[in-house]
């Protein structure tokens, strides 16, 4: 075994976490759009947005500080206190329940008989609006996330697989990357046991498959879509924690988001388990792929491999990993 | 109100189906060419008002060249219905070809360079446009994203695109149409606005002959029901790549002007970013889907309104210009959001409804 | 007066068509919007087209004094027709189009046709009907190949079809046509019109070259018509206005006739064509008065007033300012802001904006209406004439035009007022007789030429201008001796946008009552913004909210009416509104939409009946004959309003 | 060339020519459903050919499989006495075939001048360069053919709604409009798919008129699926039966309408 093949090995591992990352993303677009029929283009940037909220709350930040500063000639910046990480998070989450609310009542109603391009393009308007919130709310500067979880290489493991090769110095992996797996696998159960066990999942699965079935349950549909937005804005939350305690809260984080559309391609917009394994494929492709080809190009292939994999992927079958065959009635 | 139309009558279908057919829009349409040929150079030649390069450098050059880029978009978008979220990146192909161009060639004009920057920018569209046969809807717009990255990213990393510069920037020699400089440091600023304007009336007249023919009617008919396109004998995939390919011909213009004319020199991801192609479909959408002149006064709007959004909150108010740019990402997410929920087909759509009103004045149906 | 010289070399069709074919060569003649754009034809062209047409007819046979019926809507192939059938020594009888087939087999029987021109397969499927009894049809020639292809074709011809033999066979027939065209004169009948008469059977009145052409150029002359007009020829081909303007004044002056491409389309046509000379009846101008008004009913509030604002200036000094009198600066300023805001604008919208000459006749227009008209600037004028006067018996001078009187007699006609009242005229247009009836010639024409109207008149002292009160046989006594005119009440009423048709009854009684049609137009649009629900034209017709607005209109006509000391006595003070419209395929109305009073008054009879023995409703029932013409009838119950009257004004002494 | 082959005269004076469309031994599947099964008939030349059954009989994957949309398993197709290769649907509409959809599938963006245009386009050949410099060719071919279809308005007498958007038309006007865009394809053989669907009688009249004159005045050939059996037995020449994806029967109207299965099938006598 040459240590090459260990490092390959831990390539492929911290491709699997970073997949199960862009796979948390993934997973609140599969849930607006098996519901609603949206493609949210706003998804990531909503994870930003969830963020910012969080360590706003955190840290005790006068929402909107900047702009009364300049408006009325103030200097508010704190209010001096810290937030419990706990209490932060429930806040946040009602932000981001309350964002799904008006989201609903002042868009998506207005939407509601349009192309999926238009509502497609709306998204991007909606994410347009948020970034500028966001940075208009808490400030555009780039903050520090810590709700508490481990950071740093796992010393334990990296010492305990040292020289299992010549010239090999240990498995590296990121605890937070780690706690992150940990906690998206939590997530995706329970998102998959609300889904299926009880009365509101079953009525969200109604509504993907046919909304006048929904209907007839006596479920609204303007009900559900708070819900799933909601849902959604929960896992932006998540999403939010992750990628902001890993590399901070800031612009990119959106963008890194964005990293979650070609994941969805592969694995169908449709479909939880494809967003999971379309994540690994993606998160596992673009790290092999940099530490295997990277180097001979000019490297920071990550940028584009995942989009121009799902692509390549998606002239051969365009419906995706589990997508199904889209037959086209005349 | 101020339609006379009565006696304007047509006896050829030329005349029926001309790009005015309504005298006074005839006549509006002189107008403004005079204007913008004749009045708007001389100011500058004379300096009114002592903002010259202000005005071009801020205002007049900028819209002139993204009105090319959101013609180029809408042809695709608008008219064969293909979302392209990659316009950033076929921009950057345009303005690196015309500085491969202008370096390998420096004899040839910069007239042939732009249009040689926008054939080959073409030719990448087409090759990205290949998949769009298979891949519909948003799906394909995620695919574009593939160009959009791909693209930005070949022209970091391979040096031969900027002459293994060190700085990995490229920059505009002087080069020159009929003795006048356009590029270079030296060029007047009625040189350049002249040169983007000319360019400009071309391609808004190419579109525009496109699009009221056979060519332009197969890309509608794709873009509203492509099986009922496919049966009246429109086949798929060579309209569609005629769309990318049009559409990045154009595209591929505006960026080597944006390059070559505008910025001068250029880093790839700052000038060619995914944020440029989210600003040149948010032109089309405030234009109006489906409109060459939508496409002109939505590359207009999203010109100017910055602009006028900076000068109040900062020059008037004296804010932050962090806010006014936080505020100026609200205004226009509100914006696209406000003009798809009330008016799907924008700016383009609100003006023929004020002109119907007009036609039909005093009457209000 | 004198009339018109008519030059020797232009004094028939033909010799007018190849004038113009050289002065006018490339000048548009006749225009139809076909295939979505006008087609043109030059004089040449025109010339050319016509000769074809005659040429193929000559090789079918066609012989000097044959009838050629003509039968469709406003097509210039048609228009051509009519001087090709001249032009192989024919004569043209244009016929109403929508006339069902029992009338048009009268009229083809009557004047003997042995060709007709038709516009399609459904006039001939009318002809060939009409075949079963009427003999002698030898040919027919239909415009449109639409549907015909499984007829049989024995005596039946394309038009093109025929045109491209007579080009095929020119060298042979050319000689002919010349020989027949050269044995024209001015005597030579130039076509024959049946007049829809408000009596009896339809009557074939004759009209020669003489009258025609003197009839076109006098007028021509009286309006400066010249080339460069041009006019929208919508009315029926049958009536003889038509044949002034569309032949007789177009090859004239060499103008050009423009054909709307649908009736429906008529209107966005005339705003297309936007001509400079237009004729139209009362009817249709009080149609479109009333379609602005209900247009701007929808109107924001701003808008509403400015239309009130600028029209009640127009009303006050437009008409002057036409006349080409004094009026201030102020108000001209005015007035000019108005003509952009307003005027302007809508004279462009209902297609009026370039109109220098406009006409209407037939009956009273209402003062209001031809007032509005002209206060936006339109030189709309009034004309009295008939189909035996070759049209024109008096017309209004531009510059001294009014509601209530109908000008002084045209160039070239005497007039004259006989002991009863009647209008009588003379004149070189004056009809030459009617066909195949030498006792209603006698009955109309003496022996001098003067031709007796029908209509009772006078001319007014102070400006010269006659002034007509009504039909001569109409106008009668009521029980106490005073004046019954009610076609004077009945113009008034119409002019209400509500009310459609009136007809005032009370000759030789105490009071006078009246019948009134709604205009559904109007009252529909009212009942819509009111939420008032109706299934039909009776039940609206019967709505209690409909009689209080016309016992209003009724009122306020009553006080208008007790201003003229001789007509006072005609107020209304019972009507009823009638459960269905009077229509021209049950016989209450003629073609062109006059009432046949007797007609009317027999088959209602026992509503007149009502009216006047104080009844308040009156159950009836009535025959109706449907557009296919099938027969069936409506039962309805009547109600019977009272209207207040006003005290009759002392007579003057 | 066979018996059958030779053309014949209708009683209305029509000619009906040999047959241009053979349908061989047709099979379809979708998966494992058997959407068509062996079926085999022809449309001959100038007729007007319907083909009925059931909901689910397989008619309009019938028409599918005429114009390309659907390949079947087994069986050959026919066209003009070759045998066709698959081809891709544009193809086939440029072998002059056009149709009409079930629902009305109109260019809801466009005006019905420029919907019935479309339909031109397999006539219009200019290329992109003429197209974009637009006068001479480009121009010149653009007026020959909107006279063309200035005629096809005309005849579908919809001339008041030429410059109107589709989408705001009645439906009844739509169907129309499409009509009107296969008809500007001056198609060999026209497929119209329940043309009469949704119609009030009125409507139907009209419509049927519409076919009648198609056929008569242009000798367009014609196969329909409808509903309607009055109006089918009134206009058709012959008329194919299909229940559940089998033939059972195929004659002239009278012919089928004594048909004891076609008389079953309608009947709804129960299959085993």
């Amino acid at each position: 075994m040459s240590a090459n093949f260990f490092y390959t090995i831990e390539v492929i591992a911290n491709g699997l976490m970073t997949g199960v990352m862009y796979s948390l993303v993934a997973l609140g677009f599969v849930l607006i759009f098996k519901a609603s029929g949206v493609f949210n283009y706003a998804q990531g940037v909503m994870a930003l947005f969830a963020a910012m909220t969080l360590v706003g709350i955190q840290s005790g930040q006068v929402p909107f500080a900047h702009l009364i500063n300049v408006i009325f000639g103030t200097h508010l910046d704190k209010f001096g206190w810290e937030v419990p990480t706990f209490i932060a998070i429930i806040l946040a989450l009602l932000v981001m329940i309350g964002f799904a609310f008006i989201v609903e009542r002042y868009i998506l109603k207005h939407l509601v008989n349009q192309d999926p391009i238009i509502l497609f393009m709306a998204t991007i308007g909606l994410a347009y609006f948020m970034e500028g919130f966001g940075d208009l709310m808490w400030g555009s500067e780039i903050k520090k996330l810590d709700v508490g979880l481990p950071q740093g290489g796992n010393v334990w493991l990296e010492s305990a697989t040292a020289g299992w090769a010549d010239g090999f110095y240990g498995f590296y992996l990121d605890n937070l990357d780690m706690w992150a797996t940990a906690i998206a696998i939590v997530l995706v159960a329970s998102l998959i046991a609300f889904s299926n066990y009880t009365k509101t999942g079953r009525a969200l699965r109604a509504v993907a498959d046919d909304n006048q079935a929904a209907l007839s349950v006596g479920i609204s549909l303007r009900t559900i879509w708070v819900i799933v937005w909601s849902l959604a804005g929960f896992v932006a939350l998540v999403a939010g924690i992750m990628w902001g305690a890993k590399s901070g809260v800031q612009f990119s984080l959106s963008l890194i988001a964005l990293k979650a559309l070609p994941v969805l391609m592969l694995g169908g917009f449709t479909s939880i388990p494809g967003a999971i394994v379309g994540g690994m494929i993606i998160g596992v492709g673009e790290k092999l792929f940099e530490f295997a080809i990277g180097p001979y190009i000019g490297g920071a292939t990550e940028n584009w491999f995942a989009y121009v994999l799902a692509l390549l992927f998606l002239v051969f079958r365009p419906q995706g990993l589990f997508g199904e065959k889209i037959i086209e009635r005349v | 109100m101020f339609y006379r139309e009565s006696g304007d009558f047509k006896t050829t279908y030329a005349k029926d189906t001309q790009t005015f057919p309504i005298k006074l829009d005839r006549m509006g349409y002189y107008t403004i060419l005079a204007i913008a040929f004749v009045v708007i150079p001389t100011m500058l030649v004379m300096n009114v008002g002592g903002g010259a390069n202000y005005w071009t450098n801020a205002i007049l050059l900028p819209f002139l060249i993204w009105a090319i880029a959101s013609i180029g978009l809408n042809i695709l978008v608008g008219y064969c219905g293909q979302l392209s979220l990659g316009s950033g990146g076929f921009m950057a192909v345009g303005a690196y070809a015309s500085y491969k161009l202008m370096t390998s060639f420096p004899d040839l004009s910069i007239f042939i360079i732009v249009l040689l920057s926008g054939a080959i920018t073409a030719g990448v569209g087409i090759l990205f446009g290949l998949p769009s046969l298979r891949i519909k809807g948003f799906y394909l717009a995620v695919a574009t994203l593939a160009a959009q990255f791909f693209l930005v990213w070949m022209f970091n990393k391979v040096q031969w695109f900027y002459n293994y510069s060190a700085s990995g920037q490229i920059s505009a020699p002087t080069r020159s149409v009929f003795g006048f400089e356009v590029t270079g440091a030296t060029a007047s600023a009625e040189a350049k606005y002249l040169f983007c304007l000319v360019l400009l009336v071309g391609v808004a007249w190419v579109a525009r002959n496109l699009t009221r023919g056979r060519i332009g009617r197969s890309w509608m008919a794709i873009r509203d029901m492509d099986i009922a396109a496919e049966i009246i004998g429109v086949a798929p995939l060579k309209t569609k790549l005629s769309a990318f390919g049009i559409s990045s011909f154009f595209i591929g213009i505006a960026g080597a002007l944006f390059f070559a004319v505008y910025l001068g020199a250029a880093e790839v991801g700052e000038a060619f970013g995914i944020q440029k192609s989210f600003l040149l479909l948010f032109m089309v959408i405030i234009g109006g889907l489906g409109s060459i002149f939508g496409s002109i006064i939505g590359a207009a709007f999203m010109v100017l309104m910055p602009v006028l959004l900076k000068n109040i909150m900062v020059g008037q108010l004296n804010w932050a210009t962090d806010i006014a740019a936080h505020f100026e990402f609200v205004f226009v997410g509100a914006l696209i959001i406000i003009f798809l929920i009330l008016e799907p087909h924008g700016l383009a759509q609100l003006w023929r409804l004020l002109k119907e009103k007009l036609r039909l004045w005093p009457f209000p149906h | 007066m004198t009339a018109t010289v008519i030059d020797g070399e232009l004094d028939t069709f033909p010799k007018l068509l190849a004038r113009n074919a050289v002065k006018f060569g490339n000048k548009a003649a006749y225009r139809e919007k076909e295939f979505g754009i006008w087609q043109t034809w030059t004089w040449a062209q025109t010339k050319d087209e016509i000769e074809s047409l005659a040429l193929g007819m000559l090789a079918l046979g066609l012989n000097e004094g044959d009838h050629v019926a003509i039968i469709g809507r406003n097509r210039p192939y048609l228009y051509w027709a009519m001087t090709a059938a001249q032009c192989c020594g024919a004569i043209p009888v244009p016929l109403y189009n929508d006339a069902n087939a029992e009338e048009m087999a009268y009229v083809l029987e009557h004047c003997g046709a042995r060709f007709a021109i038709v516009e399609d397969q459904e006039q001939v499927d009318k002809v060939i009907d009409a075949q079963e009894t009427v003999h002698g049809i030898d040919e027919i020639i239909y415009l449109d190949k639409r549907g015909m292809r499984k007829y049989d074709h024995a005596h039946m011809n394309a038009y093109e079809d025929v045109q491209a033999e007579g080009r095929a066979g020119h060298h042979r027939l050319e000689p002919i046509m010349q020989e027949r065209c050269a044995a024209l004169n001015l005597d030579s009948t130039c076509v024959m019109l049946y007049t829809s008469g408000t009596t009896g059977r339809p009557k074939g009145v004759v009209l020669s070259n003489r009258n025609i052409i003197s009839a076109a150029s006098s007028s021509s002359g009286f309006d400066h018509l010249n080339a460069s007009d041009s006019v929208l020829a919508y009315l029926p081909m049958a009536w003889v206005g038509d044949f002034i303007f569309s032949i007789g004044q177009c090859f004239w002056t060499g103008f050009c006739v423009a054909c709307p491409e649908s009736p429906e389309t008529m209107q966005t046509d005339l705003r297309e064509i936007g001509p400079t000379y237009f004729f139209a009846p009362p009817r249709f101008f009080e149609g479109m008065l009333t379609t602005v008004m209900i247009r701007m009913e929808d109107a924001n509030r701003l808008k509403k007033r400015m239309f009130k604002y600028f029209m009640d200036h127009a009303k006050k000094v437009g008409p002057a300012m036409l006349d080409g009198k004094t009026v201030n600066g102020g108000d001209r300023l005015k007035y000019f802001i108005g003509n952009i805001l307003i005027y302007g604008p809508l004279k462009n919208t209902l297609g009026m904006s370039r109109v220098r000459v406009g006409y209407t006749a037939g009956e009273a227009i209402g003062p209001e209406i031809f007032e509005f008209y002209r206060s936006l600037g339109i030189n709309l004028k009034q004309l009295y004439g008939q189909t035996e006067a070759g049209v024109f018996v008096t017309q209004q001078p531009d510059g001294e035009v009014r509601a209530d009187t109908v000008g002084v007699p045209s160039p070239g006609v005497e007039v004259k007022i006989n002991d009863n009242g009647e209008v009588l005229y003379r004149s070189d247009s004056s009809f030459v007789e009617y066909y195949k009836n030498p006792e209603s010639t006698a009955d109309t024409k003496d022996a001098d030429g003067w031709v007796a109207t029908g209509d009772a008149g006078f001319f007014e002292e102070s400006s010269g201008h006659l002034r007509i009160i009504d039909r001569a046989k109409d106008v009668g006594k009521m029980s106490d001796g005073s004046m019954f005119a009610p076609k004077f009440v009945e113009n008034k009423l119409k002019f209400f946008p509500n009310i459609l048709e009136v007809v005032v009854f009370g000759n030789g009684r105490d009071t006078c009552t009246a019948f009134i049609n709604i205009d559904l137009n109007a009252v529909g649009n009212w009942a819509e913004r009111n939420n008032i629900a109706y299934a039909s034209y009776q039940e609206l017709a019967g709505h209690p909210e409909v009689y209080q607005t016309i016992k209003e209109h009724v009122e306020e006509v009553n006080i208008s009416v007790a201003e003229d000391s001789m007509l006072s006595g005609c107020q209304i003070s019972r009507f009823l509104v009638l459960h269905k419209e009077l229509d021209a395929d049950d016989g209450e109305m003629t073609r062109t939409r006059k009432v046949r009073r007797r007609i009317v008054e027999e088959k209602y009879s026992d509503l007149i009946e009502g009216l006047y023995n104080g009844a308040t409703e009156v159950s009836t029932e009535t025959e109706v004959t449907y557009e296919d013409g099938r027969k069936g009838s409506i039962k309805a119950t009547v109600q019977i309003e009272d209207a207040k009257t006003v005290a009759r004004k002392a007579k003057a002494a | 060339m066979n018996a059958t082959a030779e053309s014949y005269v209708t009683e209305d004076g029509r000619t009906i020519g040999a047959p241009v469309m053979e349908m061989k031994n047709i099979t379809l599947k979708f998966g494992g459903v058997t959407a068509i099964s062996n079926i085999s008939f022809d449309i001959r030349e100038g007729e007007i050919r319907a083909i009925i059954g059931p909901n689910g009989a397989g008619k309009s994957s019938m028409l599918n499989v005429i114009n390309g949309f659907y390949h079947p398993q087994e069986g050959e197709i026919w066209f003009h006495g070759e045998k066709r290769k698959p081809m891709k649907p544009y193809q086939i509409a440029q072998q002059g075939i056009a149709r009409t959809f079930q629902n009305i599938a109109l260019f809801k963006g466009m005006s019905t001048l420029d919907n019935i245009m479309t339909g031109r386009f397999t006539h219009m050949k200019t290329n992109m360069l003429m197209q974009a410099i637009w006068k001479g060719p480009a121009e010149r071919e653009e007026n020959l053919n909107r006279d063309i279809v200035e005629h096809v308005i005309d005849f579908l007498e919809i001339q008041a709604i030429r410059k109107t958007p589709v989408g705001r038309l009645p439906y009844g006007l739509q169907k129309r409009v499409e009509l009107g865009r296969a008809l500007a394809a001056q198609p060999k053989l026209l497929l119209l798919d329940e043309p009469m669907a949704g119609m009030n009688v009125e409507e139907k009249e009209d419509m049927s008129r519409f076919i009648l004159d198609v056929n008569d005045e242009f000798g367009t050939t014609i196969a329909l699926i409808e509903h309607d059996m009055g109006v089918v037995m009134d206009i058709s020449d012959r008329v194919v039966v299909l229940d559940y994806g089998k033939k059972i029967g195929d004659g002239t109207p009278d012919e089928v309408r004594n048909n004891q299965d076609v008389i079953d099938a309608y009947l709804g006598v129960a299959h085993d």
